[in-house]
């Protein structure tokens, strides 16, 4: 069998898998190379996923694709050390879902599995250990097989944060600093379905999605996040780097306080532990994406930083998948007119860029500056707390106007002027 | 040379295992799938000697569940490919029979497997059984002699080697510390992307039930205890000891050089050393 | 993900699932008061033993009757009044996700007071190792005593605990019950097996009726009492066969020793952890209840191990968890590396109690204090300084992790290449080497948390101010007092400091003056015996090493006594010349020469290195002085000084 | 099909520990059936002495030895073939290569059915409750085999805190010859020989040499390799040099860790913590070097070597005929 392919895809991931399907349609020769033994397997298990980009690409995904829950309610929560301040939105109409979590073992090996009867060849258990340099020209990959060159006109690397493909072809930026880095750390806990619904008020396949900051970040800038899968939960922690370094505070010790705040514990109540991770994700947006091209090679998904961390939780699933169908566009105009310069491959930074994906990285971009904030960890999860105990009447007293209750809440340090500053901030990023 | 191998998609708890609600499988949240190592033994022998004989195949008999795990072998060298759907509730034993079947119209001049992996569960035996061809189990080294007669290196614990002359047709269990080195060819790989795996369910009337899965209660091991007809003074005292009852030993020391001249002399006296 | 296959699995005590197989064994803690009510301390000791992650917690053995207490702080099983306090009990033990048992005892003819109320045994003897007398209890007598412990338990039961154990263990009636050479009744509650076991027997029978059916009952079982007139395992397993036949017990909590051999309940750190884990394996052998382990288990990986060869079903600790309440989720989240190990040194816990103080841990100072310094009370500081310690030993360590721990930014110099100070020599004794656990650990935390570690830096005024602290501590320990005596600068006269380092070179016959009455004493002398030695232990103090605790010092006592020593206690030195020595007897103050000495080694107080400290005192912003450079005491007072000034920065 | 039949292996004569415990367990299940306990072994494996002290009622002398038959086929197939004739209803074996194979070919061979790695095998309402070790001895399985219409086949794994006596003999043996039924391909054995020390695991390894805090560091770990490496001895530690990391956690001998029995114990600069004296008391021969007199291993020896271990190490390298590697 020949190893010469129109288009390498390195990593089956949502990333490469979508390029690989995106381009096998279009009818060219594709390779996909993944070092796990099973697509996905590598990936964290769970995620939030929002509908919108597969609609249009694989139409009947929501009959075919293996999903655990919709999300029926979305919420965001300030968390003190005896209270929870919950703000959630709910619906009950079926197509209102616009997202949904999943496992990515399995949603992974679906989607590869597209790309295959598409007709791509996935090699699995191979690592892709050099790019072969032609004249300036990405002209394949080196693989650890025995005789491992594998030669395509066009090399995507969709292989995840650390890219060493891109690395190798020259494509990163270096030099990252610690501020600039979100450490995510997810643990899954396991509980019976029925308690899941129970306990979230859920019915059949919903699930809901929250975040949240409070007092347990200990004036580290991050926030926690919590969702529901079929059978199990996710919840976790992303913080600055830069900060923990500043404070010393135990990055693993803001997880366990988060996950002891008494109405935290009690939806966790039960669940014993399944998987633990924590990797690191470049926080501050478009300013750490990488050159996303070259001659002969476009990056793409997680290997192109095109991952989102809004503070509160990281986002990427959607973003890849748009990202790796605009690598395979691009790669499947620039093989029919046999140019794969760097030139030519620029129009998947412009498509990119048009996209919601670039749309939302601009936006997200400040998130870590307004995050840096240290009043949203700290003063104002109390203050709510403050107003709700007011507003709600836990003291058996005459119920307060919201402004009195506002004016008393705010005798601390804020002022009411930064707290509407910040308030603004803070909703345009969730 | 016709070789078969037989795989077995493993599967095992990372952690504490979990169990599906009924307490008859475990839960895939935290469970793993691999191959044993000596199932991959029996598939790089296999090519290994595929490589050196002319005309042969092989022919890999998977069972488990995930297509992907198979192709993970596959790349070492398989001409064809069987993914033979199992229960995981079964007990692989009472399936030998089916599987005798499937294999025995091949007329296979060699079958490999895992001591621990395809062949466990007293599976490979009872093939050579049912099969009626010789069996090599614990196998290290293969080595070919002539067209029908190899020479079989097993490992017999603490050490211990045995050499074999056999005849084929055979079936071999490859052991988990076989060792093997070299990658496979990335033509092979690729041309291994594209086997068309048959797929095919095994069902076979069961004589056992799975009832339950459960964590593991050992029975008790092999433990020190102090001898039971002393004085508590003295069980104390060989509970202080480690029971390593106290030896008059034999002192040396002194220069370094010396020492250990006379160190090597009783060496020597134990025939650790050779005289 | 933890590393553990069998450990932190679920197993079922009756219906009671326990969440993983850690067990918190019961002991007295003393942490209530003279009115033998519950009391929040002692609620929040459990509750910080179930929020570190023990699966079980299990109370001490409360009193079945007035006469069955060892002392006015056992809480009194038989009074209604303790159950809301109780509750407390169970409701933070639950709140933290674990589960609660109750013991029930009656102490029988032991006892911590002195003089003692009317002792009950079986028949009229004191314990051996007492000289207390007992009354030999009438029919009347037993019947109270049946009725205390059905009325205990069903205490335990109305306050909402999930299961109860009857204790026929160490300290107790039941035990001296069941044992031949205590019950010499002629009646039917002695002369043969049966008769021995039938109070123990009816006891149960009513414990189960006033908790019925389905609410775990088990057994904390005695297996050998390890003494010359005890009975031993194959009698112990004849017992628990007995107990499993009723069909009443829901499981059994192994145990071994006697009150005259305590050092067996709770073994010192001469005895190899987990020694005893061989008896519950036996019984796993032979009969089918959930058994308990005991006995040293201090180190997660051992009891893995001992769950994987099958036995025992549960582990208990006592003292591992007082030591680091949160040793099971530090091993469950595989930061076996951060675990404060129990070395056994009884001195904190066990020597503590047997006094009907309040128990402590000699390298944990929340014990017994959970709620102003249990998990989670450590603050983080409100402004950062930046703190420089001179001096790494256990003070100067203790609050070097405190301090780090609360996000100040810490330097730590060192004179020496390593750290640990004195603890480096202490461990060098002879069955000592545990003591090092209290250092490693701390060496591994400060450490781990990046505090700026400086070698070989004999620190004076300069190189600390050099680094512009805004806090600094003072921790440069103490060193060795001269013999104040006439001859004691002779140069056949070494203090223990130079034995353990190696500089004396001590002849065979040794004077050893020992003015320390603990292990910088009995230790060295121990030491210079077993290099075969003559040593001639001279104390002001009543007896060698009486200021050792009891376990530790009755092991001392078996290995000493073995060895080629005499002791001389009552006297002090008051000269050397040459090879001999004057006496003097503290008592009558008759003096007597004593010769044929080639050396003579002494112990005696430290005194405090203060020279950088007083140079220092007025030229920084913030400086204190902890451990010995501010007083010479022992490892647990420079564990506190760290504590107290690491949360005060 | 009430009697049982049990696999016994021997070593020169005596028949296995392992061996022992599952006749201890067979006689328990016989005694509850309501069967005699037959006891099968190769031809010249078990010495007659041996014989008269175990608890079973009949042994089966098979016609071959296991020099005939390396790999278990006959013997297999002969057992499998008595199955009927001799009223069998449950087979059992120790839990390893040898027993496996042997009964699950004579399973195969009647039609009986097999299970490896069983905890212990009950009688449950009538019927064969098997509880077995699986998923790689993560979890338990508990399975049922109506007891009516099967045989049942297991091997299981050997028990026994060792506090027992392994047998309560009441009747004599009753020894049969048992007549050769099959014939086959038999691969013939060439040569037995010994592997190399490295490749042999700690606890089956003939010469150890224990590497203990004394000589804990780099240049330790390198002398006391390459000693081992010389004398073909397997390299394991005390807990203090695994803790620091310079042997891995396979390597730790005492308690916690591996319990070794060599012919040949070598502790360099092991103190001889408790722990680690009960990991090597089955030794036959203990040997310490120690510059400390007073290391209790030293106490514990046949031959104590009072000496710096650094000084030591390169003198035996050196007339062993090694290089210096430091």
């Amino acid at each position: 069998m020949s190893s010469k392919f129109d288009v390498i895809v390195v990593g089956a991931g949502l990333a490469g898998s979508a390029a690989a399907l995106e381009m096998a349609r279009a009818g060219l020769n594709v390779c996909i190379i993944e070092r796990a033994i099973v697509p996905g397997e590598k990936n964290v298990t769970g995620g939030v996923m929002f509908k919108g980009i597969l609609d249009e690409f694989i139409p009947n995904w929501k009959n075919e694709a293996p999903i655990e829950r919709w999300i029926s309610k979305k919420g965001i929560g300030m968390v003190t050390a005896e209270s929870l301040s919950l703000m959630q939105y709910e619906t009950e109409r079926n197509d209102g879902y616009n997202a949904c979590t999943l496992n990515r073992v399995h949603f992974d090996s679906w989607l590869a599995n597209k790309a295959e009867e598409a007709g791509a060849t996935l090699l699995t258990n191979t690592l892709v250990e050099d790019v072969i340099l032609e004249d300036g020209f990405v002209k394949g990959v080196k693989t650890h097989h025995a005789d491992g060159f594998i030669y395509a006109d066009i090399v995507i690397c969709a292989d995840g944060v650390n890219s060493l493909v891109a690395q190798k072809a020259g494509l990163r930026k270096q030099d990252i600093k610690p501020k600039d880095i979100g450490l995510g750390i997810k643990e899954i806990l396991s509980l019976p379905e029925e308690t899941i619904n129970e306990r979230f008020g859920l019915k059949g396949s919903e699930g809901c999605a929250y975040e949240f900051v409070g007092e347990f970040l200990n004036g580290v800038y991050g926030g926690a996040f919590l969702y529901t899968n079929r059978n199990t939960l996710s919840i976790g922690i992303v913080v600055n780097l830069g900060s923990i370094a500043e404070t010393s505070v135990n990055s693993r010790a803001i997880l366990e306080h988060f996950k002891n705040q008494p109405q935290i514990k009690k939806f966790l109540e039960g669940g014993s532990l399944v998987e633990y991770s924590a990797h690191l994700v470049p926080e501050v947006g478009l300013d750490m994406v990488p050159q996303l091209y070259g001659n002969g090679i476009l990056v793409t998904g997680d290997a192109a930083g095109l991952v989102i961390n809004n503070g509160f939780s990281i986002q990427g699933m959607n973003y890849a998948i748009a990202s790796g169908r605009e690598a395979g566009k691009t790669a499947v105009d620039c093989i029919r007119k046999g140019n794969a310069s760097a030139r030519e491959l620029a129009s998947y930074k412009t498509q990119l860029d048009q996209s919601f994906v670039g749309k939302n990285l601009k936006k997200f971009q400040n998130t870590h500056k307004v995050l840096a904030n240290p009043r949203i960890g700290r003063e104002y999860p109390v203050l709510i707390d403050n107003i709700a105990k007011n507003l709600f009447g836990f003291e058996d007293t005459i119920q307060p106007s919201l402004s009195s209750t506002l004016k008393n809440s705010l005798r601390g340090n804020v002022s009411p002027w930064q707290l509407i500053k910040d308030g603004f901030e803070i909703w345009r990023y969730m | 040379m016709k070789i078969a191998v037989l795989i077995k998609e493993k599967q095992a708890p990372v952690g504490t295992p979990l169990f599906s609600q009924n307490h008859k499988g475990l839960s895939e949240l935290n469970t793993t799938l691999f191959i044993d190592e000596s199932d991959s033994a029996a598939m790089k022998e296999a090519a290994k000697l595929k490589a050196k004989i002319p005309n042969s195949e092989i022919h890999v008999y998977y069972f488990g569940n995930n297509p992907y795990m198979l192709r993970s072998l596959l790349g070492l060298g398989a001409d064809e490919a069987d993914l033979i759907k199992i229960n995981d509730e079964q007990n692989l034993f009472e399936m030998t029979k089916k599987v005798s079947e499937i294999l025995v119209d091949q007329k296979f001049d060699l079958i490999m497997t895992g001591q621990q992996g395809g062949g466990a569960n007293g599976v490979g035996p009872a093939l050579s059984n049912l099969l009626g061809v010789t069996l090599i189990n614990s196998l290290l080294e293969l080595e070919q002699v002539s067209t029908e007669n190899y020479v079989a290196t097993r490992t017999l614990g603490r050490g211990r080697r045995q050499k074999l002359t056999v005849q084929l047709p055979a079936l071999m269990m490859c052991d988990q510390t076989m060792e093997h080195d070299g990658e496979p060819s990335l033509s092979n790989v690729l041309q291994a992307a594209k086997i068309k795996v048959k797929e095919h369910v095994l069902t076979t009337q069961m004589k056992s039930d799975r009832m339950t899965l459960q964590t593991p209660s050992p029975r008790p091991k092999k433990i020190y205890m102090p001898d039971s007809n002393i004085s508590a003074h003295k069980r104390l005292k060989q509970i202080l000891t480690g029971g390593v009852k106290e030896r008059t030993a034999n002192r040396l020391e002194g220069n370094p050089r010396d020492v250990a001249q006379q160190f090597i002399h009783f060496l020597k006296k134990q025939e650790v050393v050779k005289k | 993900m933890s590393n553990f296959d069998y450990l932190f699995t679920p197993f079922k005590i009756g219906n009671v699932t326990i969440k993983n197989r850690i067990v918190f064994q019961p002991h007295f803690d003393a942490l209530t008061f003279e009115d033998g009510m519950p009391h929040e301390r002692e609620a929040r000791y459990y509750a910080e033993r179930a929020k570190g992650g023990a699966g079980l917690v299990i109370m001490y053995g409360i009193a079945a009757t007035l006469s069955g207490q060892m002392s006015n702080r056992f809480v009194r099983g038989w009074d209604p009044a303790i159950v809301p306090g109780l509750r407390m009990y169970a409701d933070m033990v639950h709140e933290n996700g674990g589960k609660i048992f109750g013991q029930i005892n009656h102490a029988g003819h032991t006892t911590l007071k002195n003089p003692p109320q009317i002792l009950l045994a079986p028949t009229q003897m004191p314990e051996p190792s007492s000289s207390f007398n007992t009354k030999e209890m009438e029919i009347e007598d037993i019947q109270e005593t049946i009725e205390g412990f059905a009325k205990s338990a069903y205490h335990y039961k109305q306050a909402g605990f999930d299961g109860v154990e009857i204790k026929v263990a160490h300290d107790g009636l039941l035990r001296s019950f069941v044992s031949e050479f205590f019950n010499k009744r002629t009646d039917e509650y002695g002369g043969s097996f049966e008769n021995r076991l039938r109070l123990p027997m009816e006891v149960l029978r009513a414990v189960r009726k006033a908790v019925g059916d389905d609410y775990p009952v088990g057994i904390r079982l005695c297996l050998d009492e390890f003494t010359p007139w005890g009975y031993d395992l194959e009698y112990g397993i004849k017992l628990a066969k007995a107990f499993e036949e009723t069909g009443m017990v829901t499981y059994i909590n192994t145990d071994a020793g006697s009150f005259s051999s305590f050092y067996m309940e709770i073994p010192p750190m001469s005895v190899p952890a987990g020694f005893a884990v061989y008896m519950g394996a036996t019984l796993k052998e032979i009969i089918n209840l959930p058994i308990i382990s005991f006995g040293r288990i201090n180190d997660p990986v051992q009891a893995e191990k001992i769950l994987a060869d099958g036995h025992a079903d549960f582990v208990g600790m006592a003292r591992a968890l007082i030591a680091d309440p949160e040793l099971p989720n530090k091993a469950q989240r595989g930061e076996e590396e951060d675990i404060r190990n129990c070395i056994a040194c009884n001195d904190g816990c066990i020597y503590q109690v047997m006094q009907e103080k309040p128990i402590r841990c000699i390298h944990n100072p929340a014990v017994g204090l959970e709620k102003e310094l249990g998990i989670g009370t450590l603050q983080e500081a409100d402004q950062k300084k930046r703190i420089v310690v001179v001096g790494g030993g256990v003070a100067g360590l203790k609050v070097s992790e405190i301090a780090a721990l609360r996000g100040h930014q810490v330097t730590l110099l060192e004179k020496d290449d390593k750290l640990g100070g004195q603890v480096l020599l202490a461990s060098k004794l002879p069955h000592r080497d545990q003591v090092h656990g209290v250092i490693s650990h701390l060496i591994k935390r400060v450490n781990r948390l990046g505090v700026d570690i400086h070698y070989n830096v004999e620190a004076d005024e300069k190189t600390v101010l050099d680094f512009n602290p805004d806090v600094v501590v003072i921790a440069t320990g103490s060193s060795v007092a001269p013999l104040d005596v006439p001859g004691g600068s002779q140069d056949n006269v070494y203090s223990v400091y130079d034995v353990i380092d190696g500089k004396a070179t001590v002849g065979n016959r040794v004077l050893f003056i020992d003015e320390n009455g603990h292990y910088k004493g009995a230790g060295v002398a121990e030491l210079l015996a077993s290099q075969g030695v003559h040593v001639n232990m001279v104390t002001h103090l009543n007896f060698v090493g009486e200021n050792l605790e009891p376990s530790n010092q009755v092991m001392f006592y078996q290995r000493f006594m073995e060895m080629d020593v005499e002791m001389t206690p009552h006297h002090e030195v008051v000269s050397i010349n040459g090879n001999s020595a004057v006496l003097k007897n503290v008592y009558t103050e008759k003096e007597t020469e004593i010769g044929g000495y080639d050396s003579f080694v002494y112990a005696t107080q430290n005194r405090s290195i203060t020279d950088l400290y007083f140079s220092l005192k007025g030229k920084c912003k913030e400086i204190y002085r902890i451990g010995d450079s501010a007083a010479p005491r022992m490892i647990e007072q420079a564990v506190w000084d760290g504590e107290e000034i690491g949360r005060k920065l | 099909m009430n009697n049982v039949l049990v696999f016994i292996e021997g070593e020169e004569g005596k028949i296995t520990e392992d061996s022992k415990n599952i006749v201890k367990d067979s006689k328990k299940l016989a005694d509850l059936l309501g069967g005699s306990l037959i006891g099968a072994a190769y031809s010249e494996a078990i010495s007659q002495e041996e014989l008269t002290q175990a608890a079973i009622d009949v042994f089966w002398e098979l016609p071959f030895t296991l020099d005939d038959d390396p790999c278990g086929q006959l013997a297999g197939s002969e057992i499998g073939c008595l199955v009927g004739e001799a009223k069998l209803g449950l087979l059992l074996s120790a839990n390893n290569l040898l027993g496996e194979t042997i009964l699950a070919i004579a399973a195969a061979s009647s039609d009986g059915v097999f299970f490896h790695s069983c905890r212990q095998i009950s009688i449950d309402a009538g019927d064969f409750k098997i509880h077995q070790s699986t998923y790689n001895g993560k979890v338990d399985e508990v399975r049922i085999l109506p007891k009516h219409s099967n045989v049942a086949f297991a091997t299981i794994i050997p028990s026994g805190t060792g506090r027992n006596p392994y047998f309560e003999k009441k009747n004599p043996v009753t020894v049969q010859k048992v007549n050769p039924l099959v014939n086959g391909m038999v691969p013939k054995i060439m040569e037995t020989f010994k592997a190399k020390a490295e490749n042999i695991d700690l606890t089956e390894a003939e010469v150890v040499v224990a590497m203990g805090d004394g000589i804990a560091n780099e240049k330790g770990l390198k002398l006391v390799s390459q000693f081992a490496n010389l004398i073909g001895a397997t390299l394991g530690g005390s807990r203090i040099v695994v803790d620091n990391g310079f042997l891995p956690h396979n390597k730790l001998i005492g308690l916690t860790g591996n319990v070794v029995a060599p012919r040949l114990y070598i502790g360099v600069g092991v103190s001889g913590a408790p722990h680690h004296l009960i990991g090597i008391k089955e030794s036959d021969v203990i040997v310490g070097i120690n510059s400390d007199p007073n290391a209790p291993l030293l106490k514990v020896a046949d031959l104590a070597i009072i000496g710096d271990a650094f000084e030591i190490l390169p003198a035996l390298i050196e007339g062993l005929g090694g290089d210096q590697v430091v």
